[in-house]
């Protein structure tokens, strides 16, 4: 009933890794060549600052032995270890001044030392796991209703902006009114009579720009140049004056035709 | 400082602490190993009375028991974290054609912006308590309707929507741009048009 | 029957009960809108206080609090399946090992098992969540380096590390100093041996 409060779960151990048994020994927990040691100093229950080391390894060194007998695959590591506790139970034996350095007595207290740091180590790990655990010895809430925090919102603005707003989507929105100003023209009609009248005067040839009213607003001059253009070419086309003009934007001239008079 | 709990009480309150589901009498005395159900049931009457003044409760619902939250501290469990937004330019524009033209369906509001109005913003409205959906008008298609509300009125200071200034008000404080200005207003339409998405898209966020 | 809870005792129970994560005080006091961390502090004493007899406990764990069954209760909770399933002893002591003495490399913990620390124990040790890299040790190679977690601390009912069973007579003896300093010491082998000794100690702790 309790099964989400165990998110604890492991393999069952390390031993069980099919590939690595191959070269790995773990008999009665055994793990390693040190775990070895250690469990060989424990069975000895003594102190391992009191142990001997030249007991240690003989003991090792025939485990090891047996092992052999019993066709186990032993680890290289094993074999190493077995090599190098060979070589210092020898050192151990022999004579004192023939000894190289490190000593053994040096190597023997180096294995000593880290015997004694690994058990303490596997000690204080099996205080550890004593301890009230959760899961297995104390539970947590099966069913915490959990704390949840949501973020809302909150929306702010003022009258200003409100109406200013509306403002601006009445404005942009208003039916748009264009005004077109009443600017100064000369019609055609007009022009066409004002330019009649001046052929009338002369048979000489005219400059267009002569016939423009002389006082008009430049507005109305620019307007009274086409549409007097437009009359010439009117007048030209029905026969009663003529055009000519020496090059492009050159002095446009006028005359009127002689028989037209009579025509 | 209190009474010692009696054994079965301490067992009943890891057990129900524990425990996944609420669970019976009969679970709990058989999970306990206790034979006498009423013997149970007067340790969880007494544990009952111990949480009555606590912040969590032992109560029965439908013959199973579990511990829960006071009701009074239940909103201790939901906390909410409020952040201020400012309202964006749309939202603001879709809100005062509610709050001058209401009410008003979607397609008026958009008629009256000369803008497409993202749905977003009438749900931004909406969840600041502003606007309310007011029925449907009753022409073809049945569109909702939207109108403001009494939170709205509070927040503008505004007693009722008749001391919104009227168009003549706005035009004489220069918030009616004359024909011109629109004109101008209308041309800048692209740079404006790129504030809105802005606007938008963070009101969605 | 009881004195009557102060508010936040009743807030902070009715908090800590739905919580699903240990809270740690800062968490508590934002959530509660407590201004006052000591405010905060001084009612979790009262509310520990008040549960110190029940059935379930207020526990500070690594900073953080939550509320357990009581420990003497064990039997009547753990279920027919063990819920924590055994840890395999090579996980443990590198477990141990890296609790002891973090932060610390993988090259370290192999040399005080004397084995090669298959790489799942590490991962298993990460994956329960109780152990985590710890950025990496400034020397050639800069190797990871590895310390544990609140979790752990949780998980195994201690306050912070100074809870560690042994840990100050480990220390006081040693034999959390590497093989080399010790090997130094041990050759050294001076009448005021054992003063050195307690001088290491100190600078270790």
């Amino acid at each position: 009933m309790n099964d989400s409060a165990q998110p604890f779960m492991f393999p069952p151990s390390d031993s069980a890794r099919p590939d690595a048994d191959a070269l790995y020994l773990a008999i009665d927990g055994w793990e390693g060549p040190l775990d070895l040691l250690l469990d060989l100093a424990r069975r000895q229950k003594v102190d391992l600052r009191q142990i001997s080391i030249l007991a240690l390894v003989d003991q090792y060194l025939t485990y090891i032995e047996r092992a052999g007998a019993l066709k186990l695959e032993l680890a290289a590591d094993y074999l190493v270890m077995a090599a190098w506790l060979a070589y210092l139970k020898s050192a151990l034996l022999l004579p004192k001044d023939e000894q190289e350095d490190p000593s053994p007595e040096e190597l023997a207290l180096r294995l000593q030392l880290r015997l004694q740091r690994l058990g303490a180590m596997r000690e204080v790990a099996a205080r550890l796991m004593a301890r009230d655990r959760i899961g297995r010895d104390v539970f947590l809430r099966g069913a915490p209703e959990g704390l949840r925090t949501d973020r809302k919102i909150v929306w702010r603005s003022d009258m200003f902006s409100l109406i200013q707003a509306y403002g601006q989507v009445k404005a942009r929105t208003a039916p748009r009114i264009y005004h077109v100003a009443n600017r100064p023209v000369m019609t055609l009609d007009s022009a066409l009579e004002r330019v009649s009248a001046m052929l009338g005067v002369t048979l000489e040839w005219m400059e267009i720009r002569d016939f423009l009213p002389p006082h008009a607003s430049p507005e109305l001059k620019r307007s009274a140049l086409a549409s007097s253009f437009v009359a010439a070419l009117e007048l030209t086309k029905r026969g009663r004056a003529e055009l000519e003009q020496d090059g492009a934007f050159a002095p446009l001239r006028i005359r009127r035709l002689k028989d037209s008079t009579s025509a | 400082m209190n009474t010692q709990p009696a054994t079965l009480e301490r067992a009943l309150e890891a057990t129900l602490f524990a425990a996944e589901e609420p669970m019976t009498v009969e679970a709990l005395a058989t999970h306990l190993g206790v034979l006498e159900h009423a013997e149970v049931r007067a340790a969880l009457a007494a544990l009952q009375a111990h949480y009555i003044a606590r912040g969590v409760h032992l109560v029965e619902r439908g013959g199973r028991w579990h511990f829960e939250t006071a009701p009074d501290l239940a909103h201790l469990l939901r906390r909410e974290k409020e952040q201020v937004r400012r309202l964006s330019r749309a939202a603001t524009e879709v809100l005062a054609i509610i709050a001058y033209h209401e009410p008003v369906s979607r397609a008026e509001i958009e008629s009256i912006r000369g803008v497409q109005t993202s749905a977003g913003t009438l749900d931004v409205l909406m969840e600041a308590g502003w606007v309310r959906p007011a029925g449907r008008r009753e022409v073809p298609g049945r569109p909702v309707i939207y109108a403001t509300t009494p939170v709205f009125l509070d927040h503008f200071g505004l007693e009722s929507r008749r001391d919104l200034p009227g168009i003549d008000e706005l035009r004489a404080a220069g918030l009616l741009d004359p024909v011109d200005e629109a004109m101008e207003a209308a041309m800048r339409f692209e740079p404006d048009e790129a504030d809105e998405a802005d606007d938008e898209s963070s009101e969605a966020s």
